[in-house]
């Protein structure tokens, strides 16, 4: 087991404050307070529904909060679009893998470098020197990025022909590819088995370690949350139940243990509805 | 068996300059062997690719239903027709402009719509289509000339000294701009446009999440869409030397439709297949007369059903790329 | 006052026939998520099969059942040979290509509206057929100043009926359910045990018969048909569904009335030349505001 | 993309030879129609009266001393682009000595600039519009009228006949439509100025529709007293009878794509008796011996005489050329076409004697109003 990183090395990367999110007549994240520090692999926990993917989503930039801020390494990126989020430095991958199915992996990887590339129309069909300087480097990292996560072998085969486990791995590749700062990865684990879980775990803590980058993760496989994590937050109905604490504790936690077992009468199925959104 | 990669690359890059050449070597001698008439049936063959590619860029590569696309080439024609006969500009000088206004049309129209999804962005563009056929019957401003249509359009001419008014001069104008243009899209197909445009087609979340933004290039594909779109109109309109509002209607945006999904998704040679197919057939087909579009629809069943992806479907994996990190070619990691 | 009242009822009536092939092609979308660009056609078809009837049979028929039995037996034929053709073209052009996906159905679909005008002119030539003339006494409703004919009268409530019978069935019976399930989400319905082949068949059959009942109808209203007049007619019944939310089948019945009285108000009151680009203007209108029309459901993606 | 193109090629070119040259004692007589397409039955109608009319000249003898004429049909769909490459197709024919072509003014656009270009002469047969002779043109000529002639003859004539002042006109947006309802306004114009006439409605239908009560609302509430419909028969007898079902009892006039057999069949007796119509004369109408000699041996073969006034003036484009060939004794273009604008008079044709003014366009074309009688039959009213 890696030794902790502590909160007071790292400044925070990402915060929310406030955040709340409500579909319909349903708050799905309900004045969420979060903090993520550099260097640290956070994992937010909870039962189906808890609102996860959903905070997600609108640090990614794909729902807007109805109240409540985003501020990343200082700057609010509240309300800004998926794409320009990216920029900033937060790359994601999806709860069900969403790779481009009928591109190579290659080409999958080399999507994340395009938030870090500028050529033009005019550049694009003129093949000017700078646009070709850029394509090179665009398919310099996609290698790199490939070889990391030892898909280099499939670069040229399509996303959708290659194993479920390399799939996840090509997400992250992919993620991994715009060098953000922080690396948001929903239920990375899910569907693979405990070998290629291990390898996983053993991959994100490398990259941790070798690179800038914070890690921030929704995970089912306790497995690996106690793993890996730095910290964990557990959510219920859309709030934060246990403030953040190391693995351990959070595992003794007895209001978590009810989050997960339920308490006999909990209207359980409302908190499945805001994901499915 | 042992697979090299520069070998397959060498293999594939020859085979491909070899029928570029020898295409092009076809297309150079065959105005030469026969008559006006098959000349100019070539031509609307170059017309209908031109369009093809154009609707591909948008449907092909983006993925955006557009059944409306007839309306750009509209655009296109009758900005050449209009201010050619009213203000004397010469034709060559109206190609850009064209190209401008039909890109600056798909730009207007196209802004407020583009978030729609899949079949109600075909049923708007297919609104659009037919707005732009119904104000051209309507005669705005007394400029379209109404059903007529505008008729006494010139012939495109740079002075004395390059003057193009006959078929064999069209049918090379219009093939050296369909040769460029599939220049430039193969090279587009290639480049981080081309792959954001792909990418958009195969999941527009994930392409948000990827830092591509989709709004514009979606933006970017109906503009240079229309604006291929403009320049067929505006070699149409030279060529017929009259334009009229039954050139443009829905059934012209359907055949679009079908040339890019009969020759394959974002695929160029599948464009040239699916143009001949919707040119060359029923010119082949004439003597059957009135059955010849029977035997049309026939054929367009039975294409979708042993090749739903297209006769030439864009292959992609098939060239081998070799590392650029390790230099040594080799493709093992 | 007595004008715009007379624009409606004609609005109205024109309304029915867009209503009636609307729901064609709502149907089909809604079960499988396909634009049945041949729907035009099968009205088309359905138009020429009663003409024949009532050309060549109706004297025949006339003698044994009275002028409103030979009217039933063209409209009772032309649906149910309609039905037959719609199953045909669904295992010959739709079936093979639906697996996969949906954009080369639209090529196929496209294949099959170009081969069935082109039989329909083949086989009844390319003229104009004239529909035998006064099959309803040609009576003559004048309502204070307002004009009618008994035929208008007859069309409006044949058609109403027949939205009610089908608006009936989709939300009150379980089979109507189950085509509802279907049209929601395919995959679950599936898993549910609803049969979806049998849906689907539902669907071809309902759908033609319907459009041919309509063609029968327009061809008595205007007494005039041609083989290219499915496609103008697919066009506004398309557009009609798309207005009132595609695969939803009150959708299609409510968007086919709100456009065929547009239509009218538009070339009343603005011009008739201009009429389909107000038509369209609305629809695009409609479209940005509020995208899935009027009566559509918005199903957000799962993210 | 090799297989495909040779595939191409070989096609290109089995298709080229297929056009084989005929033998050197006839004469070839082009005729560009629309043989598919929404005009098809239009188009037909024009080849079989080309061919009675080759025929009949073929058995008294032929032409220059006993050649045949032979007729080479292409089809045009009735569409520009399609006419474009049907006139490209006749050209390239040096053996076709001109052509007569096409049905419809927006077709033969295009395509007689090819035949002007390429230097043959081209004679329109169903084409109208009055701007086609006014290009200066060398090799086109038409035997049938202007629009503007019909608008002429409706301004002299109509309102006088029926004593009415307010007059509404109806076109379909078509060019030949619209053209004649322009034409029409501008030979009233005289008549609006000082007050003997007023047009209360001038709009548009659209074809292909088949609902017209909005428009012919609006045009009830104008109380017309009478109405001018300058469209085809298929939108005429719809219009006519809705008209009637609404109340408009004014007389109904159409233009000469309006009224033929067919819309008494759709229109129903009842509506169609007593409605008007513009015309060409109708081939039965014709007092000429070559008419009847013609329409004899059309209704052998075909059982029917011509429905439209059209086919029979494609029928008179072939013989003014067999004429003109014959008499002048040449198939060269530049001097048959001389030879038809200067020489040609009176040249005897199955619509009365043919000659051409310098423009191109027929000398005299005689209009008659007609009438639908109780019985249903197309008369010439008095």
């Amino acid at each position: 087991m890696p030794e902790r990183r502590t909160h007071a090395a790292g400044e925070t990367v990402l915060e929310t404050k406030g955040l709340t999110k409500i579909f319909g007549g349903l708050i799905a994240v309900n004045s969420l307070d979060l903090k993520v520090h550099k260097g640290e692999i956070l994992s937010l926990i909870g039962p189906n529904g808890a609102g996860k993917t959903t905070v997600f989503n609108v640090v990614s930039g794909i729902y807007r909060p109805e109240f409540g801020e985003v501020f990343f390494r200082g700057e609010r990126i509240t309300g800004k679009k998926p794409h320009q989020i990216v920029s900033h430095g937060i790359a994601r991958t999806f709860q069900n893998i969403r790779l481009f199915p009928d591109m190579t992996c290659r080409e999958n990887v080399m999507a994340g470098r395009h938030c870090r590339s500028t050529s033009g129309l005019f550049s694009s069909i003129f093949r000017t020197p700078g646009q070709r300087t850029e394509e090179d480097m665009i398919k310099g990292t996609a290698e790199k990025r490939l070889r990391q996560v030892n898909l280099w072998k499939s670069r040229d085969d399509l996303a959708k022909n290659i194993a479920y486990g390399s799939q996840r791995m090509l997400e992250i590749a992919r993620a991994l590819a715009s060098d953000p700062k922080l690396l948001v990865l929903d239920e990375p684990s899910s569907g693979l088995n405990p070998r290629e879980t291990r390898d996983l775990m053993a991959f994100l803590q490398d990259i941790i370690r070798e690179e800038d980058v914070t890690i921030l993760l929704i995970e089912h496989d306790m497995n690996m949350v106690m793993g890996i994590s730095d910290w964990v937050v557990v959510m219920d109905g859309g709030r934060k139940i246990a403030e953040e604490g190391i693995p351990d504790d959070i595992y003794a936690d007895q209001r978590v243990i009810e989050a997960y077992l339920g308490k006999d009468d909990e209207d359980s199925t409302a908190y499945d509805v805001p994901a499915e959104h | 068996m042992e697979r090299t990669p520069l070998n397959g690359i060498g293999r594939l890059a020859s085979s491909r300059q070899l029928h570029i050449a020898l295409a092009t070597a076809v297309f150079l001698i065959y105005p030469f062997l026969v008559s006006d008439y098959f000349i100019d049936i070539a031509f609307y063959f170059g017309i209908y690719t031109l369009l093809g590619l154009s609707l591909n860029i948008v449907l092909g590569e983006v993925g955006l239903f557009d059944l409306g696309h007839a309306g750009f080439y509209a655009i296109g024609a009758y900005t050449t027709a209009i201010l050619n006969t009213k203000f004397g500009i010469p034709i060559l000088v109206l190609l850009p402009l064209s190209a401008l206004a039909a890109a600056l049309f798909a730009y207007v129209v196209c802004s407020p719509i583009i978030h729609l999804q899949g079949d109600y962005l075909l049923i708007v563009t297919l609104g659009m289509g037919e707005i732009v056929r119904l104000a051209l019957i309507n005669n705005p401003f007394d400029l379209t000339g109404g059903p007529n249509g505008v008729f006494g359009i010139d012939f495109p001419s740079l002075g004395p000294w390059l003057v193009i008014d006959s078929s064999l001069e069209y049918y090379f104008l219009i093939w050296l701009i369909v040769g460029l243009t599939i220049l430039g899209l193969t090279r587009l197909q290639d480049s981080r446009i081309g792959r954001a445009w792909n990418y958009i087609r195969e999941d527009e979340t994930a392409a948000n999440a990827n830092g591509i933004d989709s709004r514009s290039y979606k933006l970017l594909a109906f503009v240079l869409g229309a604006a291929l779109a403009g320049v067929a109109g505006n070699v149409y309109a030279s060529k017929l030397m009259c334009v009229s509002p039954e050139s443009f209607s829905f059934w012209e945006s359907c055949l679009m439709f079908c040339i890019v999904l009969i020759g394959g998704m974002g695929s160029i040679p599948g464009v040239i297949i699916g143009a001949a197919f919707i040119s060359l057939f029923p010119e082949i087909f004439r003597p059957f007369a009135m059955y010849r579009m029977l035997i049309f629809g026939s054929a367009m069943m039975l294409m979708m059903m042993f090749r739903p992806g297209g006769v030439w479907p864009r292959k992609r994996g098939a060239v081998k790329y070799e590392s650029l990190l390790e230099g040594t070619g080799r493709s093992d990691a | 006052m007595h004008v715009i009242l007379e624009q409606i009822i004609n609005g109205l009536t024109i309304g029915s026939f867009y209503a009636l092939i609307a729901l064609g092609y709502s149907m089909v979308y809604g079960v499988l998520k396909l634009i049945n660009f041949a729907h035009g056609d099968f009205f088309t078809l359905g138009s020429y099969l009663g003409y024949t009837v009532l050309v060549f049979g109706a004297a025949l028929l006339t003698a044994h059942f009275g002028l409103w039995g030979a009217l039933m037996a063209a409209l009772i034929f032309a649906g149910v040979s309609l039905a037959i053709v719609g199953l045909i073209v669904e295992r010959v052009a739709y079936r093979p290509v639906y697996p996969a996906g949906r954009l080369p159905a639209v090529v196929s679909a496209l294949g099959a509206s170009i081969f069935l005008q082109n039989a329909i002119m083949v086989v009844w030539g390319p003229r104009f057929q004239a529909y035998p003339a006064a099959l309803i006494p040609n009576v003559h409703i004048q309502l204070g100043n307002i004009h009618l004919t008994l035929l208008q009268i007859v069309i409006l409530l044949l058609s109403f009926v027949l939205m009610g019978t089908l608006y009936y069935i989709v939300q009150k019976t379980t089979f109507g359910a189950a085509i509802r399930a279907t049209a929601h989400d395919r995959k679950t319905a599936s898993l549910m045990g609803i049969n979806i082949n049998k849906v689907i068949l539902f669907v071809f059959t309902l759908g033609p018969a319907l459009g041919a009942v309509t063609g029968i109808m327009v061809g008595m209203y205007y007494r005039q048909i041609s083989f290219t007049m499915g496609w103008n007619y697919g066009l506004k019944a398309f557009t009609a569904s798309v207005l009132g939310g595609i695969g939803n089948i009150p959708g299609a019945m409510l968007g086919g009335l709100i456009l065929g009285v547009l239509e009218m108000l538009g070339a009343a009151y603005i011009s008739a030349a201009w009429k389909d680009v107000f038509v369209f203007i609305i629809l695009i209108l409609v479209l940005i505001f509020r995208p899935t029309g009027i009566l559509g459901e918005k199903t957000a993606e799962k993210v | 993309m090799k297989k495909f193109v040779l595939l191409v090629s070989v096609l290109f070119l089995v298709l080229g030879l297929g056009s084989a040259h005929a033998a050197k004692d006839t004469v070839v007589i082009g005729l560009q129609g629309p043989i598919t397409g929404a005009w098809a039955y239009e188009g037909q109608m024009a080849k079989q009266s080309c061919e009675i009319a080759a025929d009949l000249i073929n058995k008294k003898g032929g032409i220059l001393g006993g050649k045949k004429v032979v007729l080479k049909v292409e089809d045009d769909a009735g569409e520009p682009k399609s006419g474009a490459l049907a006139a490209q197709k006749l050209v390239a024919q040096k053996d076709v000595v001109a052509v007569v072509s096409t049905y419809g003014s927006s077709v033969c656009e295009p395509a007689s600039n090819i035949y002007e270009k390429f230097k043959k002469v081209n004679i329109g047969y169903g084409v109208t519009a009055v701007r086609l002779t006014q290009r200066d043109f060398s090799y086109f000529f038409r035997t049938c009228g202007r629009d503007d002639s019909q608008g002429k003859f409706f301004a002299d004539f109509v309102p006088k006949k029926f004593n009415a002042k307010r007059i509404a006109i109806m076109h379909d947006n078509t060019a030949f439509g619209k053209g004649l309802a322009e034409d029409t306004r501008t030979a009233l114009e005289p008549m609006v100025a000082n007050g003997q006439a007023e047009i209360v409605y001038f709009d548009a239908i659209t074809p292909g529709e088949r609902d017209f009560r909005v428009s012919l609302t609006n045009l009830r509430e104008t109380k017309p007293e009478v109405w001018y419909f300058t469209g085809y028969y298929a939108e005429a007898a719809l219009l006519v009878s809705q008209a009637r079902d609404i109340g408009i009892t004014c007389p109904f006039v159409g233009g000469n794509a309006a009224i033929n057999d067919e819309f008494v069949k759709i229109a129903g007796l009842s509506v169609a008796k007593g409605c008007y119509m513009t015309n060409e004369p109708l081939p039965g109408d014709l007092p000429y011996p070559e008419a009847k000699e013609f329409l004899e041996a059309y209704k052998a073969k075909f059982g029917d005489i011509p429905s439209s006034p059209w086919p029979i003036y494609a029928a008179d484009a072939l013989n003014i050329i067999a004429y003109a060939v014959d008499k002048s004794g040449t198939t060269d273009s530049a001097k048959l076409a001389a030879y038809l604008r200067d020489e040609v008079e009176g040249a005897p044709g199955i619509t009365g004697p043919i000659g051409f003014t310098g423009q191109g366009d027929r000398e005299g074309v005689p209009f008659y109003l007609y009438v639908v009688d109780d019985q249903g039959k197309i008369v010439v009213s008095k």
